[in-house]
């Protein structure tokens, strides 16, 4: 049994000068251990309930990504640099995919750009599940937190029937897709779920996005203007919800997104509750993209490139270049910029993380001045992945 | 005074029983929980519910791999929760590095930090794995072997010497004080 | 002597059956809780396996003497509310229950775990507690208007009479004005069971337990006993003063009266649990100033016009 | 890359971006990479100039600044990602600086793309890169304290030696075998 006193002497002892800081401030560790942060640390220099400064701590997650993709061969990254973005971790192999068939100069079949952006919408989709379940658990509307956990199940299963993994599967290879889909049960499936999950929206309205004390909470909270947004390469729904109408699947088009329609939300007030509300929509779009992808239809033909090259993985070699892909994910522009220089390793693999805007400077200077019950609100209204800021 | 040894076997069933788990996802494998906690494999059937307080838990989930730098507030948040406590470990990175065996910012060997009582095998585990190594973990308590509080305490000196070794002498004061100058915008006249 | 060894009897089981039956409460509230999330959810005797095992586990560190203190204030006060109280026929000190003194009775647990989590020098504790603090300021408006409608409209402070004038003219929500100020006071229950909308004090995904951030093995368990009994002794305070308790003399024998208006009373108090779970299942948490300013505006109006209408 | 350069010599719409912009910037070099994608060449002494004429120009948006590390030549690329909302066109502003840590300094663009900032701190913590002018330099990035000063993403760093090292692991991996899968 240690008193407490005991403990203050020892500290004193050990020379640390002990809170509060100033005279009337303290110091408040927000996570790493905390509900409201997913293994992400904001030092923050409290004045009662208030905020008066705010620092992020990244890097609890960080395992050196871009060095170890320099030391395995090109296929074997794949396996790697997905766990770069956890909630959706086909995103960062469908950009490391393009960036390495941009070098290449491949021109994949349409039925592999089909697959592909069929997994990169249901990715969007279960990652706003995931974001849905997160904000409702800060929020405190615990049930539709579980029953979005538990929709998300369902995406799930088709994943792991498609590709054999819940959460990493590692699918998309340059030069196609890994393997062809199981059969047209598993479209069937798919249909019969985005039918689901498009039933439920409501649900979803009803408890979080049209709740009056929901409204209350997320109002005039983490404001922020076009050209702050702009200034700072806050990119997304998050610069969406500012009335800049940039969505990398229009702007830059991939895959088979121009053939498909779909509506760009766009909200002025860049509070929280633009954010929440651009991400409900985008949820809406995302199911309706897969609605018209299964009217299409998976086309006929090999679903990757035939070439002899990926016949032997390990020895497999990319010509001298370099080449810089983006694609739209959930939390924003997700981009990876990979350098070759002939090898069977990458000699320069980045990955850009939209979190690295998000989450360091946009979320110091939003929380400034902001309630302690207001961080956990901010935070997950600018859906801040930490993963993808440490790599 | 009352004999509380008479008690001990009730006291066991109550602590299979009732496992509160540490809210501190450290790694990939914190992407799983939510799906254990909710409705499609839902661990409160067992009484176990994730507590942000690490004052009131028992269960540490080490979810996935560890950085040093988690590793830190592991060790500290660990060391927070009052005895007995029990520590299972997600994944092949805390047992051996896993995918992450050359990257020089990932734990190889857990257990040289802290004692680690079940390890579930997979990248990432299942949930049902996962449930798996929990009655395990339940088994070990029910017959005594989930000693891992009472090895951190014989064995403290080993353990201290590798977390010093890793993280250099007087981690925990450089980390408690670390962030207060940038705070105090003191920067300039250090 | 045996007046006293009888009391005492009677004190003990009284405790004892308030324990158990606030235990299934909290079972009660996990597995309702539980199936509207579409789970299965924990088994009801749950939250005893829970008390068993805090209360066995070592504390290996402690804040001093009022850490200690004020858990032991907040357990004897919740005793003692519940005392007064009557059940039913049975209870030890109803004839002195003071509708003002129960409610104070009520409240003050919440000063004790505060003494107890401000000594422990948390920050989160002490975010906690100005929470706490404001919670308790927030709510004595409406519950003030509520206790003088009952006052006025009955012409007694005393719960005891209360319970008996309900038994001849009727329970006290029918008469319009006692609605009013029964619809306040199950506004307010929502903060005293500690639920949305109004968990603010504790508020794991902000503040991480608050209060309860620093308690851990025998604190957290003795504070699961007093949440128990608070619990119990709050659902059966409201059932009495609004939902005309249970007197029941229709039997013969005293002990088929004394269960069967047991029983009665455990189905009413069932009730007015449901009604705070359904409603902490469908709204988010407010944060503590808009709370207040709830608190402070539309209870306030509902019990003050109540007020009015039974002083008229 | 060949058929790269033919689509870029089609669009002529990149084209004439570059033209509005090196009419202004006579020190730099651009090139059109494909549909939406340029590319220029700037003198590591120009950059701020540049990157305040791109602004102008349009390109809102900093995406990243990727270092690539060059032992060979004993440079660095720096790699400046830009967006453009307006003419939906990525561009790479390369720049090259000696890969000396005493001399590998560059001018900061945080006052001209703020984000930048953060961008810096992280090209300073991996590369040893050090941008004046940008004040949270030293503040602590995402290594640890073990780690600073080791800038492990350089090519010169030999991460399995370190590891071993480090975590004190038996010596079972073969450094001299150029290509391991695990």
């Amino acid at each position: 049994m240690v008193s407490q006193s005991e403990l203050v002497k020892e500290a004193r002892e050990n020379g640390m000068d002990l809170l509060p800081l100033d005279k009337d401030t303290y110091e408040l560790f927000f996570g790493p251990q905390h509900m409201a942060t997913e293994n992400f640390s904001i030092i923050l220099k409290m004045d009662g309930h208030r905020v008066v400064k705010a620092i992020a701590n990244p890097g609890f997650l960080h395992r050196g990504f871009e060095k170890l993709a320099e030391l395995r061969p090109w296929h074997t990254n794949i396996a790697l640099l997905l766990r770069i973005c956890v909630p959706e971790p086909d995103v960062p192999e469908a950009i490391y995919s393009m960036a390495v068939d941009e070098i290449i100069g491949w021109e994949l079949p349409e039925r592999a750009q089909w697959i592909r952006t069929t997994v990169l919408e249901m990715a969007r989709v279960s990652a706003y599940l995931f974001w849905i379940m997160g904000l409702s658990f800060k929020l405190g509307v615990y049930t539709a937190g579980q029953w979005a956990a538990a929709y998300r199940e369902r995406l799930m299963a088709l994943f792991e029937q498609l590709t054999g993994a819940r959460v990493y599967h590692i699918y998309t290879i340059p030069g196609g897709v890994r393997r062809d889909i199981p059969n047209d049960a598993w479209l069937r499936r798919l249909r019969d779920t985005v039918e689901y999950i498009k039933g439920k929206l409501p649900d979803f309205d009803h408890l979080v996005f049209e709740n009056y004390i929901t409204f209350r909470r997320m109002e005039g909270i983490g404001v922020m203007d076009k050209k702050f947004a702009l200034a700072e390469g806050v990119t997304g729904p998050n610069i969406r919800a500012t009335g800049v109408p940039y969505d990398v699947r229009r702007a830059d088009p991939y895959l088979l997104y121009p053939e498909l329609d779909f509506e760009i939300p766009v909200l002025e007030d860049g509070d929280a509750l633009a954010r929440a509300l651009v991400r409900r929509y985008e949820l809406e779009q995302d199911l309706y993209i897969l609605e018209q992808l299964l009217e299409m239809g998976p086309p006929d033909g090999p679903y990757k490139v035939q070439d002899p090259k990926l016949k032997n993985l390990p020895r497999f070699k990319v010509p001298a270049g370099d080449a810089f892909a983006h694609v739209e994910s959930t939390k924003g522009d997700f981009g990876a910029y990979v350098v070759s220089d002939g090898r069977n390793k990458p000699y320069r693999v980045q990955i850009r993380g939209p979190s690295i805007a998000h989450g360091i400077r946009v979320l110091e200077q939003l929380l400034v001045g902001a309630r302690i019950a207001d961080v956990p609100v901010i935070l997950m209204s600018l859906d801040n992945c930490p993963p993808d800021i440490d790599r | 005074m009352v004999d509380w040894r008479l008690f001990e076997p009730l006291f066991d069933f109550a602590r299979r029983k009732s496992l509160w788990i540490v809210a501190f996802c450290t790694g990939c494998g914190g992407i799983e929980m939510p799906p254990l906690m909710t409705s499609r494999y839902d661990l409160e059937r067992f009484g176990m519910m994730p507590n942000p307080a690490p004052r009131m838990a028992d269960l540490f989930l080490i979810t996935g791999y560890v950085t040093p730098k988690t590793l830190k507030r592991i060790i500290i948040t660990y060391e927070m929760q009052p005895d007995p406590k029990y520590v299972m470990a997600h994944g092949s990175c805390p047992l051996n590095g896993g995918i992450y065996w050359d990257a020089y910012n990932a734990i190889k060997h857990l257990d040289r930090y802290l004692p680690v009582d079940v390890i579930i095998a997979g990248c990432m585990p299942r949930p049902e794995a996962v449930m798996d190594g929990i009655n395990k973990i339940m088994e070990m308590i029910e017959n005594g072997t989930a000693d891992g509080w009472k090895r951190y305490k014989e064995n403290y000196e080993y353990y201290k010497k590798n977390q010093d070794e890793l993280f250099g002498e007087g981690w925990r004061e450089r980390e408690a004080r670390r962030w207060i100058p940038w705070l105090m915008n003191r920067k300039k006249e250090e | 002597m045996v007046v006293v060894v009888e009391t005492a009897l009677k004190a003990v089981l009284i405790l004892l059956y308030a324990t158990f039956v606030g235990f299934m409460f909290m079972g009660i509230i996990r597995i309702v809780t539980a199936r509207i999330h579409r789970r299965v959810g924990p088994p009801i005797y749950q939250p005893i396996l829970d008390t068993i095992k805090l209360l066995s586990k070592k504390s290996n560190i402690t804040h001093g003497l009022i850490y200690d203190f004020g858990i032991i204030y907040a357990l004897g006060a919740t005793i003692l509310a519940l005392m007064f109280i009557p059940l039913g026929s049975i209870g030890i000190l109803r004839m002195y229950g003071d509708l003002i003194l129960i409610t104070f009775l009520l409240e003050i647990p919440m000063l004790g775990i505060m003494f107890a989590a401000m000594s422990s020098g948390n920050p989160w504790a002490g975010l906690g507690s100005q929470r706490a603090l404001l919670t308790l300021l927030a709510i004595q408006v409406p519950l003030g208007f509520a206790i003088v409608a009952l006052a006025e409209s009955y012409g007694t402070f005393s719960t005891y009479q209360i319970v008996m004038a309900q038994q001849s003219m009727g329970w006290s929500i029918i008469h319009l004005p006692l609605l009013l100020a029964a619809v306040a006071y199950d506004l307010v229950l929502q903060a005293m069971f500690g639920k949305e909308p109004f968990d603010i004090m504790i508020a794991p995904g902000e503040i991480s337990l608050g209060p309860m951030v620093e308690f851990g093995g025998k604190h957290m368990g003795i504070l699961q006993i007093q949440h128990a009994i608070a619990l119990f002794a709050e659902t059966l305070f409201f059932s009495n003063i609004f939902l005309g308790g249970a007197v029941i003399t229709s039997f013969a024998s005293p002990v088929l009266n004394t269960l069967a208006s047991l029983g009665v009373l455990l189905i009413k108090q069932i009730a007015v649990l449901m009604i705070a779970i359904f409603m902490g299942a469908i709204f988010p948490r407010f944060t503590i100033d808009q709370a207040a300013r709830f608190y402070w505006k539309w209870p306030t109006i509902i019990a003050a016009t109540g007020a009015i209408l039974a002083a008229l | 890359m060949a058929d790269e350069q033919e689509k870029g010599g089609v669009s002529m719409r990149e084209q004439a971006i570059i033209d509005g912009i090196l009419t202004e910037a006579p020190y730099a070099e651009g090139k059109v990479r494909r549909e939406r994608r340029v590319e220029f060449k700037v003198p590591a002494d120009r950059i701020r100039d540049f990157l305040k004429l791109l602004r102008e120009k349009g390109f809102e948006l900093m995406l990243q600044i990727t270092v690539v590390d060059w032992p060979k030549d004993g440079e660095y690329e720096l790699v400046y990602q830009m967006w453009s909302i307006e003419h939906r066109t990525h561009a790479m502003v390369r720049t090259r600086i000696p890969r000396e840590l005493d001399k590998a300094r560059m001018p900061t663009v945080r006052d001209i793309y703020p984000v930048a900032e953060t961008y810096e701190r992280d090209a300073h913590d991996f590369f040893g890169v050090y941008f004046e002018g940008n004040e949270k330099m030293e503040m602590p990035w995402i290594l640890d304290d073990t780690e600073q000063g080791l800038f492990p993403y350089r090519k010169d760093f030999d991460m399995l030696a370190y590891v071993k090292k480090k975590y004190m692991i038996l010596d079972r991996f073969d450094e001299n075998k150029d290509n391991y899968v695990i």
